[in-house]
């Protein structure tokens, strides 16, 4: 039990190695999913450990903060921890994909392996309490990530992978750039050390480049707009099961990093007061709301689409961060957790047509939803997930957003939110259009898809419903997570 | 704690222009590769010029005669950080490279414009096929 | 409500016996007559016996809900061919181009 | 028991809806039929109040059964079983489906005592009702259906937004009286118009009704408008602004109705106008005038639908609807005949019917408060009441002159729906007090006056020569297929040129800025497309040099912000 949080982090990445020695495809693939489930396991246990309201700390190797790396877990992460493994541990039994995709079956451990680093580096960004620490995960859980982005079943994977680790590099780079001015004022790299000898220095030039670097450089991992440009190649030309697992978690990882550095060891007075972020923030939200909107609406192919939709609901998470009050951090949150189940739903049920058809474009979706129909209901009800509709867990978000930026006294914004839940209705609307109302074209599949894909799929889409009606799970540890950074427990 | 004047910021700030600008101007993928490479390398200085003490020494500790005080040392906590990112780069380094081995292989050549007109052509002709 | 299904007018094929004929139209309009004639002797009557006491003076004149009513429809119907001169397109119109 | 009772009526239809996959046959009817009743039961019996309950710390109130919202319960529940008897021979389990959902979420939606509920309900008539529509499963009605859709939602965003904002304003969530000069009430106001056909927020309804299955328009035709028309009688009674709007909605779809020539459009038409009736008793708002509004509410569902059953009948034998493709139809079709022209003198208001003691009311009402204009309009109205439901219907589709077609009669329970409508018309219109007694304030009026049945006799018969002399000298315009042009020319037509027209300018003005920059030899473009090509916000977004240049930007105004405001600061 004392051990939990470095279990957390060093079980998936012990057993990605194992992975690579065990290589036989069908036991590592059973292996890898134990591990993730373990992992799952572990970070529920975390989240019941933190529910009561302290912070566990774990010291690594026995060397006490501030001087050894110490992992932190408090309601906050806990919650990022149980996302990131609960997607891991749903998405990773579909595997790499079947049909024409580009990993042999003899490499498939491979697939695993980066699998496996992947989360562990998500995790680790999540649960580390050591700055530098969570910069190494980063590069750890990117480096994955672009090995798995590669191994797409069109070459363009590989540019896409080229591009992400392009961009994602300047962006670590970046963030390490900025945590070189916070150790240069300060001398630790302890957040909760940081949060304590920062408010001394924070009239310093270099703390604010060290904020603005670090910005930039989360921005660029969390795809916050115009620094979005990865994100759509690398989504729609992964394979689905990383489409799903990505979208779904590295984002939001991205966003936990900056809400915990904005809230946590910053400070909310010095970020939202002295240097004005929400001025920042809030117009390249309602841009990314509205130009990832407008760009879903005019793709042919539905994982493009859907990445561009992730574009704009980024911007949703963005703009709850923006007002720095409370309730703006919940809906923030808490559509962590709602835009993952529903956006890897969406993903996994594009898996389900891609195992059947082998095309994701929206022209051969024709009348498919008479030869599939509970992947295209599942789609239908991520489908008014994105838009907000009630009964969704989407809607629990907006509903935060909208109360956020009532109170905050803007309520122009929480027009636009509305209004741009209107573009979400109208992709989605391309979608089940072309697949309801379209008649099939000759080479549709026969039927529905592998119940190796469709369970996860409605795993998560039945999940995003159970949210979106009872939220003590979801909202209430997001509004609890929320409070407890804003007075300032890192 | 760091001593000096201002040279090694305009190092560091020079060196990491080439590489931004390598990346941005080049088309060529192994030199935007290279370009990342200076890019990190400029904040791998960075981070050493932080750990330099004025007149310090590399930081070994050494018996020390009676009487003799504490030689000032280096902080060599940034000189091991950077251990670690030299790490990260090298890895990103390969990876990219690997890539890049991968996308010649599939598509017969590493500049970024042949490769955006191969895609262009390449959609182009699905969505004419698909049309007909 | 015999006025209703009496209602026969322009029929094209007048020369049947059905309630579509020219015929029936023809008797409509007399029966219509008939009743009108009746409905203003009730008024008149109720004028005389009764004093009528509406909420606007309007209401109490001999015949007003009958010249209402006629008037009426002579100005819905006018503005009806006016309105079709403005509004009125091809059945397709929507579905072209 | 208690815990079902704690539910408003309406769900039970709803959740009943969700076991229709699982019966066939006489179950599958027996059930369609039964759940009316037993949910009408489950209203009896429902408590005043229902517990309130905690939802994202708002106290949300599902249950709240006054006698407003019981009075259109009644005729709600009355409208869903003579449409689900209507719809019963039909194969398509989609369409009971919707229906019984439709209706479910609009009784339910009654019964709401807050603005959240209310709304999810709102939300929910609008996604269950648009099935209807497209369960037609044609071209046509699926645009239209969309249409229908987009509308629909938005008024809900409205209410959403404008709930938002009177909580803010006021703490409360409660639906009770709201003020429309608050920006919350203005745009509750506003979504219960688009909900209600407002002038030129209207023309979803003719839009989109016509092109519903012949017996989904019946349940269109009953809850949506009605609906909105309740939600407007408890949050805006009293509102002067509703009096012009109301007699602009009685006016204008008149004129409509004479030139359309879809009967089921003109009957869209017509229930615009109706609707007027009831936005004028609402604008009034003293209590006669509410009840008027309640009363004619009332009748209108079951004269409304019974007309829309009628010319669905005859839509299902013929196959088509258009009033000049029409014609003689009474020899084939006896019963429609008479049920039709039952539903058509109510509408227009002949004594012993619904709409003689209905319309009244709300006539009396405007004329006690001496709304002089008002009521002249609503007299005129009434005159055209008359002219495009009261004859034109009939006549166009049974009468006129003999088209030829020689159909069968509808099936037996299209008749016995038609045959049960007609009789409430007919009750309604002989023992008033019935209505009267389960309306929301006590009336005490007396239809049936000898002045006011002449009056009203001398209108509608005069009106009556006057269409049949206009048709017998050819004055009448002949009817003629065509499509009218009504608001939805702006969002069908010029929305879309002039979307068209904005991205050729927009494509000729970037054409002209590329060459003037060419020509300008503007270093820094050229520079910026030879190396990098930085993608358009839509376009293909490959590079990592744009997201670079991107990212040093935002650094630079970043740094500059932080700096500005802490300089500002210091």
């Amino acid at each position: 039990m004392t051990h939990l949080p470095v279990l957390q982090i060093a079980l998936p990445l012990i057993a990605a190695p194992l992975c690579v020695l065990l290589r036989h495809a069908r036991a590592v693939q059973i292996f890898a999913v134990l591990v993730a489930w373990a992992c799952l396991g572990i970070a529920l246990a975390l989240l019941g450990a933190a529910l009561p309201g302290g912070a566990i700390s774990y010291e690594l190797g026995g060397w006490p903060a501030p001087l050894g790396i110490e992992y932190r877990v408090d309601l906050a992460n806990a919650f990022v921890l149980v996302v990131v493994s609960a997607l891991g541990a749903v998405v990773l039994p579909i595997g790499p994909g079947r049909r024409g995709h580009a990993v042999p079956p003899r490499r498939e451990y491979l697939f695993y392996a980066s699998f496996l680093l992947c989360m562990a580096g998500l995790m680790g960004v999540a649960i580390t309490g050591d700055i530098f620490n969570v910069f190494v995960f980063l590069e750890i859980s990117s480096l994955a990530a672009y090995t798995l982005i590669a191994l797409g079943r069109q070459r363009q994977a590989l540019r896409a992978a080229f591009s992400y680790l392009m961009m994602g590099t300047i962006g670590g780079t970046f963030v390490l750039i900025g945590i070189g001015f916070l150790y240069q004022m300060t001398g630790t790299l302890n957040m909760a050390d940081l949060q304590r000898l920062l408010p001394a220095v924070q009239q310093s030039r270099s703390v604010h480049a060290a904020f603005a670097f670090l910005t930039v450089g989360i921005g660029i991992k969390l795809a916050v707009f115009p620094l979005h440009q990865w994100l759509p190649n690398a989504y729609s030309f992964a394979p689905p099961a990383v489409s799903a697992f990505l979208a779904s978690t590295a984002t939001k990882v991205a966003y936990y990093l900056l809400v915990r550095l904005a809230f946590g060891v910053f400070g909310t007075a010095y970020v939202f007061g002295a240097l004005g972020l929400g001025a920042l923030l809030l117009p390249l939200a309602l841009l990314a709301m509205f130009v990832g909107a407008l760009a879903a609406i005019y793709q042919s192919d539905l994982k493009r689409l859907l990445a561009y939709s992730s574009v704009s609901q980024i911007g949703y998470m963005i703009l709850g961060l923006s007002f720095g009050t409370a309730t703006g951090l919940t809906g923030g949150l808490v559509h962590i957790a709602n835009h993952a189940l529903t956006k890897g739903g969406l993903f996994l049920a594009v898996a389900c047509i891609v195992a059947q058809t082998g095309s994701s474009a929206l022209s051969d979706l024709r009348g498919l939803s008479r030869r599939m129909p509970w992947t295209f209901a599942a789609i239908a009800i991520g489908g008014l997930g994105l838009i907000g509709a009630p009964g969704t867990a989407g809607f629990v978000s907006k509903w935060y957003l909208v109360l956020a930026a009532l109170s905050a006294g803007r309520p122009e914004v929480a027009f636009a939110v509305l209004l741009s839940s209107l573009l979400a209705g109208i992709y989605v609307w391309r979608v089940l259009e072309a697949a309801w109302f379209r008649d099939p074209v000759q080479s549709a599949p026969r039927g529905e898809a592998p119940l190796r894909i469709l369970i996860p799929t409605w795993v998560l889409i039945g999940a995003s419903l159970y949210f979106g009606v009872f939220t003590e799970w979801t909202a209430g540890i997001a509004e609890a997570a929320a409070r407890q950074l804003l007075e300032g427990a890192p | 704690m760091i001593g000096g004047g201002l040279l090694h910021y305009w190092v560091v700030i020079a060196l990491m222009m080439t590489g931004l600008y390598t990346m941005i101007a080049r088309q060529n993928l192994v030199k935007k590769i290279m370009g990342l490479n200076i890019f990190q390398v400029s904040v791998i200085l960075f981070y050493v010029s932080l750990g330099k003490v004025a007149g310090g020494t590399a930081p070994i500790l050494k018996e020390l005669a009676p009487g003799e005080p504490a030689p000032l040392y280096s902080n060599p906590l940034p000189h091991v950080l950077m251990l670690t990112a030299i790490v990260v780069g090298v890895a990103v380094t390969a990876l990219g490279l690997a890539l890049v081995v991968r996308i010649r292989a599939a598509y017969g050549t590493v500049e970024e414009d042949a490769l955006r007109k191969l895609d262009e052509e390449e959609r182009a002709e699905r969505s004419t096929g698909g049309g007909a | 409500m015999q006025q209703h299904s009496g209602n026969g007018g322009n029929g094209e094929q007048g020369a049947g016996g059905g309630l579509d004929s020219r015929r029936a139209g023809d008797w409509a309009i007399r029966l219509l007559c008939a009743a009108c004639l009746l409905v203003l002797l009730l008024d008149g009557l109720l004028h005389l016996f009764h004093a009528k006491h509406g909420h606007f003076a309007a209401e109490n004149w001999f015949g007003f809900y009958g010249a209402a009513g006629a008037l009426s429809i002579c100005g819905i119907v006018l503005g009806g061919r006016w309105l079709r001169r403005l509004v009125m397109r091809d059945e397709d119109y929507y579905e072209r181009d | 028991m208690s815990a079902i009772s704690a539910l408003p009526p309406g769900t039970l239809l709803i959740a009943g809806a969700l076991l229709l996959p699982l019966l066939r046959g006489a179950a599958l009817k027996a059930w369609l039929l039964a759940l009316p009743l037993l949910s009408f039961a489950h209203q009896l019996q429902a408590p005043e109040a229902g517990p309130p309950l905690q939802f994202f710390g708002l106290e949300l109130v599902l249950l709240r059964a006054d006698p407003l919202a019981l009075a259109f319960g009644v005729v709600f529940h009355l409208a869903a079983l003579i449409a689900a008897l209507y719809a019963l021979q039909l194969q398509d389990r989609m369409q009971h489906a919707a229906g019984l959902l439709y209706a479910g979420a609009a009784i339910a939606a009654l019964f709401a005592g807050d603005l959240i509920t209310l709304f999810i309900f709102w939300e929910f008539t609008a996604l269950a009702s648009v099935l209807l529509i497209w369960a037609r499963r044609s071209e046509r009605a699926r645009h239209a259906g969309l249409r229908y859709l987009v509308v629909q939602v938005g008024s809900g965003v409205l209410l959403l937004a404008g709930a938002a904002l009177h909580y803010r304003a006021t703490g409360s969530l409660a639906f009770g009286a709201l003020a429309p000069q608050s920006p919350g009430g203005a745009l509750i106001l506003l979504a219960f118009g688009v909900k209600a056909a407002f002038p030129l927020l209207h023309n979803w309804l003719q839009d989109a009704y016509p092109e519903a299955t012949v017996t989904g328009t019946v349940f269109l035709s009953a809850f949506t408008t009605k609906l909105a028309i309740y939600a407007l009688a408890r949050g805006f009674a009293g509102t002067e602004l509703l009096i012009p709007i109301g007699v602009t909605m009685t006016f204008f779809p008149i004129f409509y109705a004479v030139v359309e020539n879809d009967m089921r459009r003109v009957l869209a038409y017509s229930l615009n106008n109706q609707l007027g009736y009831m936005v004028v008793g609402i604008g009034v708002g003293t209590p006669l005038a509410l009840s008027g509004t309640v009363a004619h509410a009332f009748s209108h569902i079951i004269y409304k639908s019974l007309l829309f059953m009628a010319m669905g009948a005859v839509l299902l034998r013929v196959g088509r609807i258009g009033a000049s493709q029409l014609g003689g139809l009474y020899r084939s079709m006896p019963w429609t005949t008479a049920f039709c022209i039952v539903g058509a003198v109510s509408i227009s208001g002949l004594p012993l019917f619904s709409g003689f003691i209905s319309k009244s009311l709300i006539l009396s009402a405007a004329a006690e408060q001496h709304h002089t204009v008002a009521w002249a309009m609503l007299i005129i109205a009434s005159a055209g009441v008359l002219k495009h439901s009261g004859i034109k219907i009939p006549y166009f589709a049974f009468f006129a002159h003999d088209s030829g077609l020689r159909v069968r009669e509808a099936p037996l329970p299209m008749l016995i729906a038609m045959g049960a409508a007609a009789t409430a018309c007919l009750v309604i219109g002989v023992w008033p007090q019935l209505l009267y007694d389960i309306l929301p304030h006590p009336v005490n009026y007396e239809p049936y006056t000898a002045a006011h049945v002449i009056g009203q006799l001398q209108l509608l018969l005069f009106a009556a020569l006057a269409f049949a002399l206009l048709l017998r000298f050819r004055i009448y315009p002949p009817e003629l297929r065509a499509t009218n042009l009504d608001t939805d020319w702006l969002y069908r037509r010029a929305l879309p040129a002039a979307i068209r027209a904005a991205a050729r300018a927009q494509r000729r003005l970037r054409a002209a800025a590329q060459t003037r920059a060419a020509r300008l030899g503007h270093a820094l473009i050229a520079w910026l497309r030879r190396h990098h090509t930085p993608p358009g916000l839509l376009g293909e977004p490959w590079s990592a040099g744009a997201t670079a240049l991107w990212a040093a930007l935002l650094l630079a105004a970043s740094l500059l912000l932080f700096y500005l405001r802490t300089a500002a600061a210091g």
